[in-house]
C-alpha cells in the first residue's frame, strides 16, 4: 500500500541535508542565547549564509534527482517514526526563506545593535534569537511530513513571531501581540484536534500514509472530514484569511520593520503551505474540488476587502499590512484553478501546472516584494520620524533609492510586467480562462486595480517634484537601502526568468514525479 | 462494571460542571479557582483512561503550575475595568457555532472505527532494544524524539519571549515578582520542609520513567514547583537573566539531545538514532539533562520577566 | 455506553464550551481560561482515541499519550506567554480587554 | 473487593461534589480555595481507591504529585491574592496592592 510513496531510493543524495536545514537554526539559537550580548548578532550573521548554502544544496538535490527527498528520523519509519520530506515546493520555500532572512539580517543590524557600554540589551538579544527561531519554525513546517511534528513546528513559529510584534513594548503593540497570540493559539488547537481525529480514524499522522489510506477506496471516515474542516479553520486563522484577519494589520504594522518583513513575507505563508499540503497531499480529489471553491471565495473576498481597506489607511505600515491581506487572497485562488474538475474530469490534479507554478510564484514574489516594502517603510519612518502617507510628498528627491525599491516591489504586487508578480498573476489568469472559471479573472483584475490605487496614493506624492523639499531627521545608511533594493530586484527578476526554469516547483506533485512542464 | 461507569459518569459531570462554572463565574478569581479544581479532576480522568503518564503531567502542569500562574494574574487584574460584554447577537451566534462544533465532535466520537487503530503493538515490540519498559518514554525519547527535542526548544523560546517583555532598564536583573511581600513563618517552614520531599519525588519520577509512568517532563515539573516554593518564601532568589550559567542550564537538555542525535549519524546510522549497545545510558543521560533544563525553564517561566516588582 | 465514549462526549462538550468562552468573554484572562478548557477538551478527545487503541497489554496507545504530554507542555508555555502579555497590558493601560481601541 | 473500593470511590466523589457546591457558593475567595483544597484531598483519596480497584501502575506516584502540588497551590493563593479578597467579595472597592 505504501510502496507508491517510498519510491525514492534511500540512496538519494542530499537527504541528510534536510536534517541540517532543520537543526542548524536550532543549534544557532541555543548558541546565540548562551553567548548573548554582541555575540548573538554574530552567530546569526554567520549562520545565515550557511543556511542559504544548505537551502541551495537541497534545491539542487531535488532538481537534479527530479524527486522528493525523504529522511526517516532516528531510522524509525512512519507510522511509528517521524520523517522529513522535501519536494520542489518545500525546496523553493526553504530557499525563499533563506534569501529573505539573509536580507533581513543585514538590514536589522543597524536597528538591533547593543548600545556601547552595555554588555547586553533586551531588544537585540530577543530579536536575534527570535529570528533564528522563526527560521527553525519555518524550515520545520516546510520539511514536516508528520501532522503532529508540524503542530510543534507551528507552535515554534507562534512563540517566535508573537514577541517580535511587541519588541517595542508600547501598549498598542502589546495588545496587538496578545490578539495575535490568541488567534494563533486557537488555530493551533483546532489543528491539533484535526490531527487527533485523523489518528483516531486511520492510526497514523504521516501525510503519505494518511493520503494512501484515504485514497484506498473505502468511504472516508466522518472523523477525517471533521479533521480536515477543523484543521483548515485553524490554519485560516493563522494565515489571516478573511474573515479571520482581524489580528494581522495591527500585529504586522506594530512590529519593528525587520520583524514586519519576516511576519508578512514568511510567517503567514507557513500556515498557507499547510493548507496546500492538507488539500492536495492528504485529502482525496473530490473533496478538494469542493473545498477549493470555498477557499477561493474567501480569497476573493480578502482581495477586495483588503484592497479597499488599504486604500483608506493613513499610516504607510498599516497600508502595507492591509495589502498583505489582499495578496494572501490571491494565494487561495490557486485551489480551484489547480483542482478544477472542469479542466480535469476524472484525471489527476495536475491538469493545470500553470496555475500551480503561478501560485508558487505569487507566494515567492510576494515574499520578496513585501519584505522589501516593509523594510523600505522602516527606512522611511526612521528618516522622516513618522510614516503618515500624507507626509510623503517629495520623498523621492531625498530618498531616491528607497522610493525606487518601494516602487519596484509595488510593480510586483500590482502584477505589472516585467515582475514576478506579473508572471504569477498572468499564469493564474490564463489558468482561470483555460478552466472556464472566468469569474476569478474579474476578481484578480479588480484586485490589481485596487493595488494600483493604494500604491498610487504612496508613490504619486513621493515622486512629485513640487512642494518644499523634505528634511530628514536621520540620515539613511546606503547599505540598508541596497539590501532593500536587492530584495525588490529579486521580486522583479523572477518575472524575467523564462517560465521553463520553474520546473522545480512541480517536482513531487502527485502524478508529476518527472520534471514535466506545461 | 456498571459501578465503574457510574463513577466515571459522576466524574464527567463534575468536570463539566466546573468547566461551566469557569466559563460563567462572575469574577475572574472565582473562575481561576474553578479551573484549578477542574485540572485536578481531569488528572483523575486520565487515570480512568489508562494514561497515568499523562495524568502525572496534567496534575503537575495543568492544575499545579497553571493554576498558580493564573491566580497571580487574577490578583493583579483591575477591579473596575469590567469590559462590555458582547451583544446578544454575537453571543447567540457564538453559542450556535460552539454547540454545532460540540455536536459534530460528539457524532464523530460515536462514529469512530471499531476497533480503534493503534500503534501500541509496534511501539512495544522494539522497546527492549532501547532498554526501556515504558512505551510512552520510548515514543518521547526515541520514535518521536524530534518532537521532544523541538518542544524543549519551545520552552527556551517561551522564556526568551517572556523576558523580551521586560523594560529595557530592567534587563540583566532578577525576575523577583514571585517573592511574597511578608513571607510568614508558616510559609517559610513549608518551603523548608516540602522541597526536600519534592526533590525526591521529582528525581524518582525522572528515574522511574524508563520503566513506569514518569519521565523528564513530570519530574522536571515537580522540581520546578519546589524551586518556585522556595522563591515565594524568599529562601532563594532567581538568577539574573544575563547570567551565562543559567542559560547553559536552560539549553543543557536540548543541546545534549541534539549532540547525541548528531552523533547518531555515525553511531546509529541516522540522526537521532541510538546505537543498540548503549541506548539505555544515552537515553538516561538525555532524560537527566532534560529534567534539569525543564525544571529551570518552568521555574523561570513562572517567575516572570526580570525587573522591579509590580 | 462505555466509559470511554462518555469521556469522549465530555471532551466534545468541553471543546464547544471553550470555543464559546473564547469568543464571547470580553476579559483576556477569561479568554485564556477558555483557551485552556478548549485545549483540555481536545486533549481529552485525543486521550479517548488513545484508550480505544489499547492493545499489546497496554491500556492505552502510547503514541497519542506521548503527543498529549508534549501538547500539555506547549499549552503551558502558551499560557505563560499570554499571561505575561496580559500583565504588561494591565500595567500599561489599566484594562484587561482588547476592545477596538486597545 | 474491587466493587467495595469502587463504591468507596463513589462516596468520596460525592463529598467532592459537595465541595464543588461550596466553590460555587463562596462567598469569599478564601472559602472557595478551602473548598478546592478539600476537593483536592478527596480527589487523591478517590484516585487511590480507583487505582487499587483497577490495579493501575503508577497511581501512588500520581497521588504523591497531587498532594505536593495541592500544598503548592495553597501557598500561591495566600501569597498572590490581594488582601481584600479574603474578607469580601471582589466586587468591593479596590484595595491596596500587597507590594
Amino acid at each position: 500500500m505504501d510502496s507508491l510513496f517510498t519510491l525514492t531510493p534511500p540512496a538519494a543524495w542530499g537527504a541528510p541535508l534536510l536534517v541540517t536545514a532543520l537543526m542548524l537554526p536550532v543549534a544557532a539559537l541555543m548558541l546565540a542565547f548562551v553567548l548573548g550580548g554582541r555575540h548573538a548578532e554574530r552567530v546569526v550573521l554567520a549562520t545565515l549564509p550557511i543556511g542559504l548554502g544548505v537551502a541551495v544544496a537541497i534545491a539542487a538535490a531535488v532538481l537534479h534527482q527530479g524527486a522528493t527527498l525523504h529522511y526517516d528520523l532516528g531510522g524509525w519509519a512512519p507510522p511509528l517514526g517521524v520523517s522529513l520530506h522535501a519536494d520542489g515546493l518545500s525546496a523553493t520555500l526553504l530557499l525563499t526563506t533563506a534569501v529573505v532572512l539573509c536580507a533581513v539580517g543585514l538590514y536589522a543590524r543597524a536597528d538591533f545593535r547593543v548600545p556601547s557600554g552595555a554588555r547586553e540589551a533586551r531588544a537585540p538579544l530577543a530579536f536575534w534569537t527570535l529570528l533564528l527561531a522563526v527560521w527553525a519554525g519555518l524550515n520545520a513546517v516546510f520539511l514536516g511530513q508528520d501532522l503532529f511534528n508540524l503542530y510543534v513546528a507551528l507552535e515554534l513559529l507562534t512563540f517566535a513571531a508573537v514577541p517580535l510584534v511587541c519588541l517595542r513594548g508600547s501598549p498598542q503593540t502589546i495588545a496587538a501581540a496578545l490578539r495575535y497570540l490568541l488567534f494563533a493559539l486557537l488555530g493551533s488547537v483546532l489543528y491539533l484536534l484535526g490531527g487527533a481525529l485523523f489518528y483516531g480514524a486511520y492510526g497514523t499522522l504521516d501525510i503519505a500514509l494518511l493520503s494512501a489510506r484515504l485514497a484506498s477506496g473505502d468511504p472516508i471516515a466522518p472523523a477525517a472530514l471533521a479533521a480536515a474542516a477543523l484543521m483548515t479553520a485553524g490554519l485560516l486563522a493563522k494565515t489571516a484569511l478573511f474573515p479571520l484577519h482581524l489580528w494581522l494589520p495591527p500585529a504586522h504594522a506594530g512590529a519593528p520593520a525587520a520583524g514586519s518583513a519576516v511576519l508578512s513575507a514568511l510567517v503567514v505563508k507557513a500556515s498557507f503551505f499547510l493548507i496546500l499540503r492538507l488539500w492536495f497531499d492528504v485529502m482525496p480529489d473530490p473533496l478538494t474540488h469542493l473545498a477549493a471553491q470555498v477557499l477561493a471565495t474567501l480569497g476573493a473576498a480578502a482581495i477586495l476587502f483588503g484592497g479597499i481597506l488599504a486604500l483608506r489607511q493613513a499610516r504607510l505600515k498599516m497600508l502595507i499590512a492591509y495589502s498583505t491581506l489582499a495578496q494572501i487572497g490571491y494565494l487561495f485562488l490557486v485551489f480551484p484553478l489547480v483542482a478544477s474538475p472542469a479542466a480535469a474530469p476524472a484525471l489527476d490534479l495536475v491538469q493545470a501546472p500553470g496555475a500551480w507554478t503561478g501560485g508558487v510564484l505569487q507566494l515567492v514574489s510576494h515574499a520578496f516584494a513585501k519584505a522589501a516594502m516593509f523594510m523600505a517603510a522602516g527606512l522611511i519612518a526612521g528618516a522622516l520620524g513618522h510614516d503618515q502617507v500624507r507626509g510623503l510628498g517629495g520623498l523621492g528627491r531625498v530618498l531616491p533609492m528607497t522610493v525606487f525599491a518601494f516602487a519596484l516591489a509595488g510593480l510586483s504586487l500590482m502584477g505589472l510586467p516585467p515582475s514576478g508578480g506579473f508572471a504569477a498573476k498572468w499564469l493564474l489568469l490564463s489558468a482561470a480562462i483555460e478552466t472556464g472559471q472566468w469569474w476569478w479573472t474579474l476578481v484578480m483584475l479588480a484586485g490589481g486595480l485596487l493595488t494600483g490605487g493604494y500604491l498610487f496614493r504612496v508613490l504619486a506624492p513621493a515622486l512629485s517634484t513640487r512642494g518644499p523639499p523634505l528634511t530628514l531627521v536621520k540620515p539613511v545608511e546606503r547599505s540598508r537601502e541596497l539590501v532593500v533594493l536587492g530584495l525588490a530586484l529579486c521580486s522583479v527578476v523572477l518575472g524575467l526568468v523564462p517560465l521553463s526554469s520553474f520546473g522545480l516547483v512541480q517536482i513531487g506533485r502527485l502524478g508529476a514525479t518527472g520534471i514535466g512542464l506545461p | 462494571m456498571s459501578l465503574a461507569l457510574a463513577a466515571d459518569a459522576g466524574l464527567a459531570l463534575l468536570i463539566l460542571g466546573l468547566a461551566v462554572w469557569t466559563t460563567i463565574a462572575r469574577t475572574a478569581f472565582g473562575a481561576v479557582i474553578g479551573f484549578m479544581a477542574y485540572g485536578f479532576l481531569v488528572a483523575l480522568v486520565w487515570v480512568r483512561l489508562a494514561a497515568v503518564d499523562v495524568a502525572l503531567t496534567e496534575a503537575a502542569l495543568g492544575s499545579g503550575l497553571t493554576g498558580v500562574l493564573l491566580l497571580g494574574a487574577a490578583a493583579r487584574l483591575p477591579r473596575d475595568a469590567a469590559a462590555a460584554r458582547p451583544g446578544w447577537g454575537l453571543r447567540l451566534a457564538a453559542g450556535v457555532v460552539s454547540a454545532a462544533v460540540a455536536a459534530g465532535l460528539a457524532a464523530v466520537v460515536l462514529l469512530l472505527p471499531v476497533p480503534g487503530p493503534t500503534l501500541a503493538p509496534v511501539a512495544t515490540a522494539t522497546l527492549p532494544t532501547l532498554g526501556l519498559g515504558n512505551p510512552v518514554t520510548g515514543v518521547l525519547i526515541a520514535y518521536r524524539a524530534i518532537d521532544t527535542l523541538l518542544e524543549s526548544v519551545v520552552l527556551v523560546l517561551a522564556l526568551i519571549g517572556l523576558w523580551s517583555l521586560a523594560r529595557d532598564e530592567d534587563w540583566g536583573g532578577r525576575p523577583d515578582a514571585l517573592r511574597a511581600a511578608n513571607p510568614g513563618a508558616a510559609l517559610v517552614l513549608l518551603a523548608q520542609v516540602l522541597p526536600p520531599l519534592g526533590l525526591l519525588v521529582g528525581v524518582h519520577l525522572f528515574w522511574t520513567g524508563a520503566i513506569a509512568p514518569g519521565g523528564a517532563f513530570q519530574g522536571g515539573t515537580v522540581l520546578a514547583a519546589m524551586w518556585v516554593l522556595t522563591l515565594v518564601a524568599g529562601l532563594t532568589r532567581p538568577p539574573r537573566v544575563g547570567g551565562r550559567g543559567v542559560r547553559l542550564l536552560l539549553v543543557a537538555g536540548p543541546a545534549l539531545f541534539l549532540a547525541i542525535g548528531v552523533a547518531g549519524f555515525w553511531l546509529g546510522g541516522a540522526f537521532l538514532a541510538y546505537p543498540a549497545a548503549d541506548a539505555k545510558p544515552l537515553i538516561l543521560a538525555i532524560e537527566a539533562a532534560l529534567t534539569l533544563s525543564i525544571a529551570v525553564a518552568l521555574g523561570l517561566l513562572l517567575a516572570g520577566p526580570p525587573g522591579a516588582r509590580e | 455506553m462505555s466509559s470511554v465514549t462518555l469521556f469522549g462526549l465530555c471532551g466534545a462538550a468541553l471543546v464547544g464550551l471553550g470555543l464559546f468562552g473564547l469568543i464571547v468573554q470580553p476579559g483576556v484572562l477569561r479568554k485564556i481560561l477558555a483557551f485552556n478548557l478548549l485545549g483540555s477538551g481536545v486533549l481529552l478527545l485525543f486521550g479517548v482515541i488513545a484508550r480505544r487503541g489499547a492493545a499489546a497489554g497496554i491500556g492505552s496507545d502510547p503514541v497519542p499519550q506521548a503527543l498529549i504530554i508534549t501538547a500539555l507542555v506547549v499549552a503551558f508555555a502558551a499560557t505563560v506567554l499570554a499571561v505575561a502579555l496580559l500583565r504588561r497590558l494591565v500595567q500599561e493601560t489599566g484594562r484587561d480587554s482588547l476592545d477596538t481601541d486597545g | 473487593m474491587s466493587e467495595f473500593l469502587l463504591v468507596a470511590a463513589l462516596c468520596v466523589l460525592g463529598t467532592v461534589a459537595l465541595g464543588l457546591v461550596a466553590i460555587l457558593r463562596g462567598p469569599t475567595p478564601a472559602d472557595r480555595l478551602s473548598a478546592a483544597q478539600l476537593l483536592g484531598t478527596g480527589g487523591v483519596a478517590a484516585l487511590l481507591l480507583l487505582g487499587v480497584a483497577t490495579d493501575t501502575a503508577g497511581v501512588t506516584d500520581l497521588a504523591l504529585v497531587l498532594a505536593l502540588l495541592a500544598a503548592f497551590a495553597a501557598v500561591a493563593f495566600v501569597t498572590q491574592r490581594t488582601p481584600a479578597d479574603v474578607v469580601a467579595e471582589p466586587a468591593s472597592p479596590p484595595a491596596q496592592e500587597p507590594e
